[in-house]
C-alpha cells in the first residue's frame, strides 16, 4: 500500500466544528509537551522516580490517531505511554498524580510513569517489558470480536520492539484470526541508543514487511498531526468493515533522550536540530494560523489554559497523599 | 483423571458463554494428551481455538481476553513450555493489576501437564509449577485425583485471577471416583488425605500415591501416617499442616519436583518457624535429584523419589 | 528469488564419482528409511519411550542437504532429528543406542530420540522445545564468523516453527550481523494436527517473506534428492562468498503420524496417498536405473547391506549396557 | 562496585581473545548502568556487541557461541528481562550439556542488574536469581561489594559452565578497595562478613548493608552477630553456615527478594535438617513482602526488608 501523502491545500475550507477539532488537536499536544515539561523539571526535583521516557517530539502520533477513536476502542501501548493516555483524555491530574506515586494517582501510585492505565477509558497501559503490549492486544481485540462489540484495539509501540519476537507472533496471530487491531509504530529511529539501521535488517522502513502477514499497512509522516488523523481514519474504517489488522507506521521523532538518564552520545550530528523544524508544536500553530482557523490570541488562550491545567497537575499530585502502608497488600488479587 | 477434568471443562463451557480454550492442536488434533477431544465440533472454532505456536502470544492473548471481560482457559501441551511465555505470565499476568491500582482483572486458568515419569528427557519433564505458585499476584493449584481435579478446577475457573492448574501428565490415566453432586474444591485448601498418628507426609499431585505407598511401609513398621495433599501451591494452607504438626510432632516433605527450589522449601521453612514447638525434630525433606531430567527409564527413576527411598529416610532418621 | 526448478535431464552423462555420489544419496536415504521403520517397531515393543517423532517421507531434503556439507560445518535441527543425524553420519549404532536409552548412545541414554548430538561431528542437536534450535544456531554462525573458520551453519526447522518469535529474532540478527547460516525450512504442511493455513498468515510459501530480513531464499522441492542437493550447493556456496545468511524452503510431506502417539484425524483426505506418489525411496532408485547409473542388482545389494546395518544397530542398542546410576550425577557440570 | 566490574570485563578481554561482549545498548550508549563505557572503542565492534532488543535470541546466541568455544559475557538491562529469555538459560543453556551426555560445554556468564529499591515499579525490579539458582547445570553468584564483583567475575569468566552473574542494581554507586594483586573468589564459597557469637545471620547482595545495620542495633543490646555473605547462590557453601550455625547456635536468613520463594528458602530447609541437634531454635527468616513491587517510594520501602523489622524481629522472637 502506498504511503500516505500530506495533501494540506484540501484542508483549508473548514466549518466551524472542522475548526474546533483543528483547536483540539492542538490544545492536546500543547497539553502533552507542557505535561512532558513539567515531568522533565519534577524529576530533576525528585518528584518523580524511576525510569521516565518522555514524549517530546511525538505528540503529533498520539494525538492524530486517537482523535479517530470511539469509546468501545481499547488502546495499549509501552511505557512512553504520557502522550497516549493525555490524547485518551484521562485525567491530567491523576495522571501526574501517578509519576508522584501519589494515592490519587490512576494506580493509587503503584504503577508509576510507565504504567498508566485508565479500564473505565480502555486505557489498557502503560507497559513497560519491551515487546509485552503485544500479546495482550490480540487478547482485547478477541473479546472485541468474540463479545461482537464493534470497538477495535490501538496498539503502539517502538520501532525497538520490532526485534522482539512477539511483535511477530502478535501479527501473525491478528491475521489468521483476523482480529480487529490497529499496530501503530512509532518510529522514531532509535530504540535507546541503537539506531535502526544498526539492529534491524532491511532498512528503516517497517510498513512494507507487514505484508508477508497479509495485512495492509501504510506510512505517514508522525510529525504531522493531520497527516496521521487523516491516514488513522483511512485505517480505522478498514478494521471496522473487515473486522481484521491494520498496520500504521509514523516517522516520528523524539527531541530528547530515550529516558531521562540518557545522555544522547549516540546521536548524529544535527539531527535533532534538522527534526525540530518539523516540531508539531511549531508547524502545526503556523498552518493553523495562515489557514485562517484561529489567530494567535485564540492560541495564546489555549496556551495559557493547558498551562493553567499542567500547573493545576502539579500542584494536584504535590498536594495529594502518599498512600499508606496499609494499601502495600492491596490490589494484589481479585476477590 | 483425564475425564473429570474435561467434564469440568464441557461444564464451563456450557454454562459461561465468556468461557472459551486456546491452546496448540487441542482442537481438530484433540489435544496433546487428548484432554479436549471432540470440544472443536461440539462448541466451534469461536471457543476452542486452535493456535500457532507461540506460547508467549497465546498466553498473553488470554490475558488481554480476560481483562476485556472473557474467561480463557489456556492450555499448554507442557509446563516446561510455559518457560517461552514466562514473561507473560509472572511479568503480565501476575502484575497487572498491582500496577493498574486493581483496575484489571485477569480471570484466566492456564492449564498444563506437569511432572518427569514419561522419559521425555529435560526440557519436557519440568514442574515450573513450583515457580509460577510463588508469584504474587496468581493462584496456582495441582490435583492428584479426579475428584479434586474437577473441585478444583471449577474454582479456578470461577475465580477472578489467574490461575496456574498443573496436571500430572503421569496421572491422566488415573482412575477415581468423582462425586455425580456439584460440589466445589476452593483454591487455598490442603486435604487430609489419610489420618494418622506417629509422622505427617505432605506432597501434592503425583508424590501423592508415594505417599501411600510409603504410609504402607511405614505400617508394617507400626508406624501410623497422616497424609496431607497440599492440593493448591498457592496459597499454601499452612492451617492444615500445622494442626497435623501439632499431633504428629513429626513432618515429612516430600517434592515429585526437584528438591532444590521445590515447593516444600517453602514448606519446610515455614513450618519450623511457625511450628517450631511442635515438631519432635527437623522436618525431612525429599525431593527429585538435582540433576536434569535423563532419558533414560532407570536414570529417570533414580533420579524420581520413591517410597522405598522416603521411608528408609524417615526409618534412620526420625525414629 | 526464483524456485529452483528440477533439470534432470541434464543429469544423464555422470562420471564414475558422480555416480558413485547417486548412490551414496540412494543408500543414506535408505538407511534413514529403515532405520525409522526400525525405531517404529521397536518404540511398539517398547524398547524406545518417550516421544518418537520419524523422519519417513522428508529423506531427501537431510540427504541432499547434508551431502553439501564440509567437516567444519555445523549442523542443528529439532525432535525430529534422526534422518539429519544419520546423514551426517552418525554412527548408526549408537543413535539407535541413544533411542534405547543405553550407556553406548550417543548422549550416553540422557537425550533420547529428540537429543541427538555429536559433537565430534560439529552436529549439536536435537531440541526438543519449537524454536529452542534458532538462537544456538546463531551463536553458532557468529563463532565461525569471529575464529574465521570458513564454517557455516546449518539450521534446520519445520513449518510449524516459524511461529516461535526466536525464528524472527534470530532471521534478523543472521541479517544484521551477516552470519553464516543456512537456514533450512523443512515445510511438510503441518506442525503437529496444524495445517499451515490454520495458523500462519501469509499462505504456505515462507521463502517469499524472508526478502523482509534482506535474507536471500530459494524453493525446492524437498522430494527430490538431486534438486535438494543442487539447491543447496547454491546456498552454501553464497553463504561461503558473502559470510551471510541464506534461506532455503524444502517442500516435503511426512508419511506417517507427527509422534507415534498420533492418530492423523487432521489430514485432508488422499492427502498422503498422493504424497507417497513422490516417494524419494521410490521415484529416486527409478531414476537412477533410467539413468543407467546402476542395476537393480546394485540397488539390492545397498539394500541388503543397509538392512543388516540396521539390524546390527538394533541388535547393539538391545545388547548395550544400561547406563549405571552412578552415571546420573554425571555430565552436568563440566570441571 | 562499578568499577570493579568494569575492570574484570576489560581484564577478561584483554588476556582472551575468545572473550566477547554482547548486549542491548552495551557499545555506542555505553550501557544501561554505563558498565562498559568506553569498551566499544577500546575493544571494537567485533567484540562489543550491540544486540536488536530480543533476549531469547542473543541469550541463545551466547549460548551457540559458547558451546562453539567461545566465552561471551552476556548483559541483560534488567535481571527482570531474563523472564524473556528463561527457556534459552533453564531449557537450553543448563541441559545441553546433560542432554548431549556431556559432549557440549557452554562457559557463558549472563550478567544482570537485579533487586528492587529505585522505583522501577513491579515488571523492573525483580529478583529472578533466586530461580536461576535453582537450575542444576548453572552456577550462579551475587557479590555485595567491589572485592567480591571482581573476585567472582574473574572466576565466573573462566569457568566452563554457565554463570548467572547477578548485580545488585542499588550497589552500582558502593564503593570498597579492590586489593591490587591479583585474586579470584571460587563460586561455592560463602564469606564471613563479620565474625561473631550469639546468632548467625545470613544474606547476600544487597542484603549484607541490612545485615550489617542489624548488627549494630543488636549490638547495643549486647548480642554479638556473625554476618555471613552467601556470596554464591548455586552452589550454597553450607559448610560456612554450618560452622556458624555450630558457634552460635541461632540462624537468621534474610532475602532482599520476595520472602515466598527467595533463595533462604532453601537454606533454612537445608540447615534446619542438617544441622538441627545446633540450632537452639527455629531459624527466623525475613525477606521482601510478598507483593508485587510498587513503584511509590513508601510502599517499595515498606516492602523491602530493613535493619529495623530484622532486629525487632529476632528480639521479639529470639532472646
Ligand atoms: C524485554 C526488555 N528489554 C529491554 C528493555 C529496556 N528498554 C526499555 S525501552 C528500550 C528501547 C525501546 O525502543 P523503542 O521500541 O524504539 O521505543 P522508544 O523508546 O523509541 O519509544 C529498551 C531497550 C525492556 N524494558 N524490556
Ligand atoms: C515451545 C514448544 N511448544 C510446543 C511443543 C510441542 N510440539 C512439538 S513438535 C510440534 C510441532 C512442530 O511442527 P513443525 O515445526 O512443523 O515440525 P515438524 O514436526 O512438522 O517436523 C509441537 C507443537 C514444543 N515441543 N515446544
Ligand atoms: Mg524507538
Ligand atoms: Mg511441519
Amino acid at each position: 500500500m502506498a504511503t500516505l501523502k500530506e495533501e494540506k491545500n484540501k484542508r483549508v475550507k473548514k466549518t466551524d466544528k472542522e475548526k474546533n477539532q483543528m483547536l483540539e488537536l492542538f490544545r492536546q499536544m500543547y497539553l502533552i509537551r507542557q505535561f512532558e515539561l513539567a515531568c522533565g523539571e519534577n524529576y530533576t526535583k525528585g518528584n518523580i522516580r524511576g525510569f521516565l521516557h518522555l514524549y517530546i517530539g511525538q505528540e503529533a502520533t498520539a494525538v492524530g490517531s486517537i482523535s479517530c477513536l470511539e469509546e468501545e476502542d481499547y488502546i495499549i501501548t509501552h511505557y512512553r505511554d504520557h502522550g497516549h493516555a493525555i490524547a485518551r483524555g484521562l485525567d491530567v491530574n491523576r495522571s501526574m498524580a501517578e509519576l508522584f506515586g501519589k494515592k490519587t494517582g490512576l494506580s493509587k501510585g503503584k504503577g508509576g510513569s510507565m504504567h498508566l492505565f485508565d479500564s473505565a477509558k480502555k486505557f489498557m497501559g502503560g507497559h513497560a517489558i519491551v515487546g509485552g503490549q503485544f500479546p495482550v492486544a490480540t487478547g482485547l481485540a478477541l473479546a472485541c470480536q468474540y463479545k461482537k462489540t464493534g470497538g477495535l484495539v490501538v496498539c503502539y509501540f517502538g520501532d525497538g520492539s520490532t526485534n522482539q519476537g512477539t511483535y511477530h507472533e502478535t501479527l501473525n496471530l491478528a491475521s489468521v484470526w483476523n482480529l480487529p487491531i490497529l499496530f501503530i509504530l512509532e518510529n522514531n529511529k532509535y530504540g535507546m541508543g541503537s539506531a535502526i539501521d544498526r539492529v534491524r535488517a532491511g532498512g528503516e522502513d517497517f510498513y512494507t514487511g507487514v505484508d508477508t502477514y497479509d495485512i495492509p499497512a501504510a506510512q505517514v509522516n508522525g510529525m504531522d498531526v493531520l497527516a496521521v488523523k487523516e491516514a488513522t481514519e483511512i485505517a480505522v474504517k478498514k478494521v471496522r468493515q473487515t473486522g481484521g489488522p491494520f498496520y500504521l507506521e509514523c516517522k516520528t521523532f523524539r527531541f530528547v533522550g530515550h529516558s531521562l538518564a540518557d545522555g544522547q552520545k549516540y546521536r548524529k550530528s544535527n539531527e535533532i536540530t534538522e527534526w525540530e523544524k518539523q516540531d508539531p508544536l511549531v508547524k502545526f500553530p503556523k498552518w493553523i494560523k495562515s489557514a485562517g482557523i484561529a489567530t494567535d490570541k485564540d492560541l495564546e488562550k489555549i496556551k495559557s489554559e493547558v498551562n493553567k491545567t499542567v500547573e493545576k497537575s502539579v500542584e494536584f499530585a504535590e498536594t495529594s497523599e502518599e498512600p499508606s502502608k496499609s494499601e502495600l497488600d492491596d490490589d494484589i488479587y481479585k476477590k | 483423571m483425564r475425564e473429570a477434568i474435561k467434564k469440568g471443562l464441557e461444564e464451563a463451557l456450557d454454562t459461561d458463554p465468556n468461557v472459551l480454550i486456546m491452546g496448540e492442536d487441542i482442537g481438530e488434533y484433540g489435544g496433546a494428551y487428548a484432554v479436549t477431544d471432540g470440544f472443536l465440533s461440539k462448541f466451534g472454532p469461536e471457543r476452542i481455538k486452535d493456535t500457532p505456536i507461540s506460547e508467549a502470544t497465546f498466553i498473553g492473548t488470554g490475558i488481554g481476553a480476560a481483562a476485556a471481560g472473557l474467561r480463557p482457559v489456556i492450555e499448554l501441551m507442557s509446563i516446561s513450555f510455559s518457560l517461552v511465555g514466562f514473561d507473560q505470565i509472572v511479568n503480565m499476568a501476575a502484575n497487572i493489576r498491582y500496577m493498574s491500582g486493581g483496575q484489571i482483572d485477569v480471570p484466566m486458568v492456564i492449564r498444563a501437564p506437569t511432572g518427569a515419569g514419561v522419559q521425555l528427557a529435560a526440557t519436557h519433564s519440568q514442574s515450573f509449577e513450583t515457580w509460577l505458585a510463588e508469584v504474587p499476584g496468581i493462584f496456582c493449584v495441582c490435583p492428584s485425583n479426579p475428584k479434586d481435579a474437577l473441585g478444583l478446577l471449577r474454582s479456578s475457573i470461577k475465580n477472578n485471577n489467574p490461575v496456574i492448574f498443573a496436571e500430572p501428565a503421569l496421572l491422566y490415566g488415573l482412575k477415581g471416583d468423582v462425586p455425580d453432586e456439584y460440589y466445589e474444591i476452593p483454591l487455598g485448601s490442603a486435604s487430609i488425605s489419610q489420618e494418622g498418628n506417629d509422622i505427617s507426609l505432605v506432597s501434592y499431585g503425583a508424590g501423592m500415591k508415594i505417599l501411600h505407598e510409603t504410609s504402607e511401609i511405614l505400617a508394617k513398621e507400626n508406624i501410623s501416617c497422616e497424609i496431607i495433599d497440599l492440593r493448591s501451591l498457592s496459597p499454601i494452607d499452612y492451617d492444615t499442616i500445622g494442626e497435623s504438626v501439632k499431633k504428629t510432632n513429626r513432618l515429612v516433605a516430600v517434592d515429585t519436583a526437584r528438591k532444590n527450589g521445590g515447593i516444600m522449601a517453602e514448606v519446610v521453612a515455614n513450618v519450623q518457624e511457625s511450628f517450631n514447638d511442635w515438631l519432635d525434630g527437623p522436618i525431612v525433606r525429599i525431593g527429585a535429584d538435582d540433576v536434569p531430567w535423563p532419558y533414560n527409564k532407570n536414570l529417570e527413576a533414580e533420579a524420581y523419589p520413591s517410597s522405598e527411598k522416603i521411608s528408609e529416610k524417615i526409618l534412620k532418621t526420625l525414629i
